[in-house]
């Protein structure tokens, strides 16, 4: 069986998602965390961009794009935030490591 | 076809693997380096779905404005804590949990992705449908200010919230300062010619996107990355510096955008309902808002990745 | 003509496998980001071939934003590998 | 009263709070005085929309004239006017008690600037959920409750601010997927044609499973409550308040929404038990962890993951998934009380104890002997608002777990009775020391003025949840209107 673009796209959504799940609960370094949030965010959005063109002859829906704008940003205004908690935090405890998580380096 | 089809598993590949390599690298700034270019893939993948507006947003947001905000976080923890980004080690038993959990959610996903229908078209049909109402010939920009206008409202609001957040980090003594570290170049240098040469083609590309954004791909988020990374390009010149928090006119300049689209809406809800924008008048009026969102998004994005104050004045 | 625009496009993809590689190996910051940037231009050329192949001429702009936005984190680098972090390396040379 | 449907009621209290942010963002120190406007503002807009919906029941409007699933609607049955009303009472209420605090500067502060235009964003974002008929838009509106919720926690700590993030950003991508699954399923996010639409199938039960399991992370849930009290403990008292009185509430909120508007027919014996069974495990861990506690805030704080157990017992309950039973009303509208009863109640504890601050410096409970003769009014606001979540009569909190204990009973659901009786229990329990330490000793401690007009709020927020108790009739009649379906016909 042939794989269609869209199936073909959100399955690597699919993967991209878990992906970043394993590095977001993997990685205690917060900077790596928001590194696997938006890893973990574009992939959603692969997912319901690829999910929205099932019907190529029709045309993509581009009801799903205007959503997926609408997360990139807010994606952005949250990494803005994080990105500035984290520095914050790693100016007052020296490492960007939440002090529970701050095991022996590797 | 099958040409395409070969492109898009390579390109699918390529995605796995970039993200592979950003989430599980060793060294913080080759993940850093692997995310930028995940964006760009990420781009591509958007033309290979049609999405042109969103491989827009992707192209300048994803790969752009994220990517110089991570390698600015990189450099601040490097230089002010010594933080490498060295990771605490985790023991092998969590790590195949985290396994199992990822296996397990991407499983899910993709048994529900190959049992939903195919050929499903979406809303494809009521948008074309509807889109001579709409004052607009871009079926994206439609949804964006006029069919779900509500969303984009909250989101211009979401974004300038993020930016007051941010300030809220601000240390007592230093608020009201200049935003970021105070940037200098070698003012006859490279970086400096380069910080005037582009920013009069940025301009004119970003008034572009923002004014075909109507008709063809593009608007105003898409516009204001555009704008914020010139902008940002000619203080990282030492050509010019951030305004201080505590300017009038800045703040005026971030509510502007957010403050036209609400007052569109609450005048429409005057004349019958919310955000309702009469057809005779919906070109105009998107135009107006997308001007001056455009604006304001630029002034904001341009100041999130600047961050808070860094040195007293 | 389509299915060639879009073989030249994979063998695009193959180079930037190739810089992949070298983001990987490093070992300098400065390798890493040359390879990212390299990326940025060959992914430059696989917007323009995937414009040429479905006939979208809209697609050209995502390549000029692109282009436009890749200056912009190599700039961002060249900042960061200063000195204190907001400098310029070439001031070094004073 | 047809002319209130002229009005636009639901659009204008997501606008008003908007216009009120970017209002606080160009008038810099000026925006403490705002409040004095825009509250009454917005309480008037709470009982027009209350009385538009007792006399004419559910109200929806599409939102620019686009009807769905082109367009977004927005809606008020009772449950949206009832929170939209709790919203009107005590964000203005804090907002007055915040004015010392976040106002009083001569010159502009990080926290007099940011403090007012995250308030009102977050009035919005909040009242944009309950009013909300749209998934998306419910994402949108939760990631701007999560931005103002983490700034204001960040006032009090930046490690609590980061892990409340790191199980926000989660919270918020697992939602997102959820809402991706249902969009490709049925093409559309307005919560009436979704449940119309859709079938329960293995992409939209995944799809609720991963939309509840990211909302819960945002409530605190047991087992995903560790950042609560951290964050609730730390922060200023009146950002305190607002986090644990609306905010944890609001993504409650949209999982009732959720299993009972958009899929009830998806609910299966395995999901409430397993809702139910957590709740449970939050009531007795809360609660044993709050007599733990030496400082009063934290108190409060594991008091609230405690009390957000309770919320989940709507689940077994009132299971709406094989038909409806005779007091699946009763217990889901029980449910709902509770979440009234302990916002108003936790409000009230948690300004109480900012006073405390105020006053002594420090909340340590064993150093506060004698502390209710020097703030007798500032006291008698605590008591009252902890017997409402003890669930004494005759408080808001005692109707709320009456309903709910009739529903277990009547149900042959002997456990979770047991359960609800033992957290009340347990609350006597870490109330009472904070109160005992209070009423302690003969002499009067040395204490840093406290004006009365500022102890009057919390003793008017703790009234609030006491008459809620002894007026139960209003809301409890203005519960069912608009109730989800699969209830009706277990009114009597």
């Amino acid at each position: 069986m042939m794989l269609s673009t869209a199936t073909l796209y959100a399955l690597c959504g699919a993967a991209m998602i878990g992906i970043g799940v394993y590095g977001f609960i993997v990685r205690a370094h917060l900077l790596r965390r928001v590194l696997a949030f938006n890893v973990i965010g574009s992939g959603v959005f692969l997912f319901l961009g690829a999910l929205g063109y099932r019907a190529p002859q029709a045309g993509a829906d581009p009801v799903p794009h205007a959503l997926i704008i609408t997360g990139i940003v807010v994606a952005l205004s949250l990494t803005a935030l994080a990105v500035a908690l984290v520095l914050k935090h790693a100016e007052e405890a020296g490492r960007a490591v939440l002090p529970e998580e701050d095991r022996e380096e590797t | 076809m099958t040409a395409a089809f070969v492109f898009d598993a390579m390109l699918c590949l390529l995605l796995v693997g970039t993200a592979v390599s950003a989430v599980a690298g060793r060294d913080l700034f080759a993940s850093i380096a692997f995310f930028v270019t995940y964006g760009i893939l990420i781009g591509l993948a958007w033309l290979r779905l049609g999405a042109v507006d969103v491989a827009l947003a992707e192209a300048a947001i994803g790969a752009g404005l994220t990517g110089v905000l991570l390698i600015g976080a990189w450099s601040m923890l490097q230089r002010r804590c010594g933080d490498g980004g060295n990771d605490p080690a985790m023991p092998v038993l969590p790590k195949l949990a985290a396994a199992a959990v990822s296996v397990t959610v991407t499983g899910m996903l993709a048994l529900a992705v190959l049992a939903l229908p195919v050929g499903a078209p979406g809303l494809v049909p009521l948008v074309t449908e509807n889109l001579s109402e709409s004052g607009v010939g871009n079926p994206v920009t439609a949804v964006l200010l006029n069919f779900r206008a509500y969303d984009t409202l909250m989101e211009s609001i979401v974004l300038l919230i993020a930016l007051v957040a941010v300030w809220a980090l601000t240390p007592k003594e230093l608020w009201g300062g200049v935003p970021g570290l105070r940037q200098h170049a070698r003012p006859d240098g490279v970086l400096a010619t380069f910080g005037r040469l582009l920013p009069p083609l940025g301009l004119v590309v970003a008034v572009y996107v923002v004014w075909a954004g109507s008709e063809m791909p593009g608007g105003a988020f898409q516009a204001g990355t555009i704008l914020a990374a010139v902008w940002l390009l000619v203080v990282m010149a030492g050509i010019a510096e951030e305004p201080r928090m505590s300017s009038r006119l800045l703040r005026l300049a971030l509510v502007v955008g957010p403050a036209v689209f609400l007052g569109v809406g609450l005048v429409g809800a005057a004349f019958g309902s919310f955000l309702g924008l009469p057809v005779d008048f919906a070109k105009a009026l998107i135009l107006a808002i997308e001007f001056a969102l455009t604006f304001s998004i630029a002034v904001t994005l341009a100041l999130l990745v600047a961050g808070t104050p860094r040195e007293g004045t | 003509m389509t299915s060639f625009l879009y073989l030249a496009g994979l063998i695009l993809l193959l180079t930037v496998a190739a810089s992949l590689i070298r983001i990987h190996i490093g070992p300098t910051r400065a390798e890493r980001m040359m390879s990212a940037q390299l990326i940025g231009t060959s992914g430059v050329g696989t917007v323009l071939l995937l414009a040429g192949a479905e006939g979208n001429g809209a697609m050209i702009d995502v390549a000029l934003v692109l282009a436009l936005l890749a200056a912009f984190a190599a700039v961002a680098f060249v900042k960061a590998s200063s000195p204190d972090g907001a400098g310029d390396p070439e001031e070094d040379d004073r | 009263m047809g002319a209130l449907l002229t009005l636009p009621l639901l659009e204008l209290t997501v606008g008003l709070p908007l216009a009120a942010t970017l209002l606080a963002i160009v008038s810099g120190r000026f925006s403490s005085g705002l409040v004095l406007g825009i509250g009454p503002a917005m309480l008037a807009l709470a009982v027009l929309l209350c009385l538009a919906v007792g006399s004419h029941g559910p109200l929806e409007v599409a939102v620019g004239g686009w009807a769905v699933p082109l367009g977004i609607a927005l809606g008020a049955d009772g449950l949206s006017a009832v929170f939209v009303m709790t919203g009107a009472i005590i964000m203005p209420a804090v907002a007055l008690f915040a004015r010392r605090a976040f106002g009083s500067d001569p010159a502009e502060t990080t926290q007099s600037f940011t403090f007012w235009p995250l308030f009102f964003a977050m009035w919005a974002a909040l009242n944009a959920i309950f009013v909300g008929r749209d998934l998306f838009n419910f994402y949108v509106a939760l990631e701007l409750l999560t931005l103002t919720a983490v700034a204001m926690v960040a006032y009090g700590g930046t490690a609590a601010a980061l892990r409340y993030m790191i199980f926000a950003l989660m919270g918020s991508l697992a939602y997102m997927t959820g809402v991706a699954l249902l969009y490709a399923s049925a093409a559309t996010l307005d919560i009436g044609l979704l449940s119309e639409a859709i079938e329960p199938d293995r992409a939209v039960v995944l799809a609720g499973g991963l939309m509840t399991a990211g909302l819960l992370a945002k409530t605190a849930l047991f087992p995903l409550h560790a950042w609560l009290p951290p964050a609730h403990g730390n922060a200023p008292a009146p950002a305190s308040a607002l986090l644990s009185a609306l905010v944890v509430k609001a993504s409650f909120f949209i999982i009732v929404r959720i299993w009972f508007h958009v899929m009830p027919d998806a609910q299966s014996p395995w999901l409430v038990q397993t809702l139910g069974l957590l709740g449970a495990c939050a009531v007795i861990y809360g609660s044993l962890l709050a007599i733990r506690q030496g400082r009063l805030k934290l108190v409060i704080a594991y008091s609230t993951v405690a009390q957000i157990g309770y919320l989940f017992f709507i689940f077994p309950l009132a299971d709406g998934s094989a038909f409806a039973l005779p007091w699946a009303a009763g217990a889901w509208t029980g449910g709902i009380f509770h979440a009234l009863s302990h916002a108003f109640a936790k409000a009230a504890l948690f300004l109480a104890a900012g006073l405390i601050i105020e006053a002594l410096g420090h909340d340590r409970i064993a150093d506060m002997k004698g502390i209710a003769r020097a703030l007798p009014m500032t006291m008698a606001a605590f008591g009252l608002a902890a017997l409402s979540i003890m669930g004494l009569p005759p408080s808001g909190g005692f109707m709320a777990k009456y309903l709910m204990l009739t529903s277990a009973l009547a149900g042959g659901q002997i456990f979770y009775a047991l359960v609800m009786i033992a957290g009340g229990l347990l609350a006597v329990i870490y109330l009472f020391r904070p109160l005992n330490a209070a009423f302690a000793g003969s002499h009067v401690p040395e204490i840093a003025p406290v004006p009365k007009a500022r102890q009057t709020i919390p003793l008017a927020l703790a009234l609030i949840a006491t008459i809620i108790g002894l007026a139960s009739s209003i809301p409890y009649q203005f519960l069912q209107i608009g109730l989800p379906e699969v209830l009706e016909g277990g009114t009597e």
